[in-house]
């Protein structure tokens, strides 16, 4: 099955989307926990392309592309906002020392480069995609 | 989400309840800053209702840690959920963060050295 | 927030598109019963589409596009199976009859025609598209 | 959908759990099919966890009232939820159908007249 979701980009937006993806991903045939987390990882690039590719500005829209079987996952998050891919390398940046700067921000990619099998962005068409994919064994 | 503080002795014990994401982890952020600013750091967390959590919900009481145990106060978590719990794994936080099983060890680790 | 599903055409792919419409609708204000009413007329439209459009054939797809503001909703559900709009016209039998012709269907319009502000039928780009909107008050 | 079928003398009391659409519809015809070939033509349907019903669900009920009702049987449901009330309120079938609120009350309708 294929889903697409646009949707204004508000934070208040993030749990309607949760839930579209949650139900999106239903035939996956996967454990609810590793659901949960694909929910999670996909929640975690829409937040992103919210703040920080669109600056929460409602005028525009993210676009969420969802090809889903039961076995494969691949989602598309597109985002106006044109990014240089090389600067979301602070992923690598050590837990315990974003505890010892007091960040609040800086955990959201390692939860997503965690939870996927791949993760990729690159621009097309003037949009920003990180296009997630996640095959179950 | 919901945020129910309740004031025991020297501590709060903060219950929170529903989905804690970039949006909601705002007013979270408040209520701890603002128990910080009465001058309580010793905080437990009751998760126990807490049915998700992204990295900001989790960003929020990172960013205290440092602080609180400057203050040689704690910040301790209890009775979290499976999904809950497994986004700490992924982060490794379950080795630096407080989390007890039940409200009695959650008080006891508080409440230690 | 716009939302837009490809599903296979087999009638086993209706509880999942229901969740989907469900979670898709969720921004809506309205009451629970509303919305699964709701939910229930784009079930029958799709059902349909599936059925008679598609002769459940699995390998062909119908598509559903959701268009929602928290008082507003309009859905465009497309299939390949061109047929004439008036020949639906079966859903003005009366119950009563229904039930003593022991007929299994035929009901299924009547109920999204109740449940819908506006029900439309046209053909575009070689698909049927049923459009339905509803304006809460 | 899950169908739970107990005979009580000359009735059949079937359970219905989940959902009744055009896919799971399916089974209940037969279920229902079977029960009439059976030479029982006294149903009680318990829809206390029927939880959503098409026109599809509707239409397997619907197309035994006739056949039921010549073998002087009856087909009495209940325990139905709001939503699956309200879709055959919209069709008009409250008043075909015998509908009750309790085991009881629909087994009174079952044996009377
Ligand atoms: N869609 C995006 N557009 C622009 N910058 C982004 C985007 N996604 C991530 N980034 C950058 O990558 C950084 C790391 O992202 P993340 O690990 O999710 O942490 P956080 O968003 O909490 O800071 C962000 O702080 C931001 O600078
Ligand atoms: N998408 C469609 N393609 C072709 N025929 C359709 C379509 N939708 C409805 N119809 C026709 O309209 C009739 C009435 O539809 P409906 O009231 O839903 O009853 P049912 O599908 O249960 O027979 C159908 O039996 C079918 O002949």
């Amino acid at each position: 099955m294929k889903a697409k979701l646009k949707a204004e980009c508000s934070k208040e937006k993030l749990k309607y989307i949760r839930g579209f993806v949650k139900e999106s991903i239903e035939i996956l045939e996967a454990t609810d926990l590793e659901k949960e987390q694909i929910v999670l990882a996909i929640d975690e690039v829409c937040a992103n392309a919210i703040i920080h590719g669109n600056q929460t500005n409602d005028t525009k829209q993210i676009i969420l592309e969802i090809d889903v079987t039961e076995t494969s996952l691949k989602v598309d998050i597109s985002d106006i906002g044109l990014y240089d891919p090389e600067e979301l390398a602070g992923r690598n940046k050590d837990i315990a020392d974003i505890v010892k700067d007091k960040q609040k921000g800086g955990m959201g990619l390692k939860l997503v480069y965690s939870i996927m099998d791949n993760v990729e962005y690159y621009i097309k068409n003037n949009m920003s995609i990180c296009s997630l994919t996640k095959v179950l064994k | 989400m919901e945020i129910f503080k309740q004031k025991q002795g020297d501590s709060l014990l903060i219950s929170v309840e529903g989905e804690l994401d970039a949006s909601s982890s705002i007013d979270m952020d408040k209520a701890i800053e603002a128990t910080i600013n009465e001058g309580i750091y010793k905080l437990l967390i009751n998760c126990e209702k807490l049915s998700y959590i992204s990295s900001a919900g989790v960003g929020v009481f990172v960013s205290y840690v440092e602080d609180i145990k400057n203050k040689n106060g704690k910040i301790v978590f209890y009775k979290m959920q499976a999904n809950v719990l497994s986004v700490l794994q992924i982060l490794g936080l379950d080795k630096i963060l407080s989390i007890a099983e039940t409200e009695e060890e959650a008080k006891l680790i508080l409440n230690e050295g």
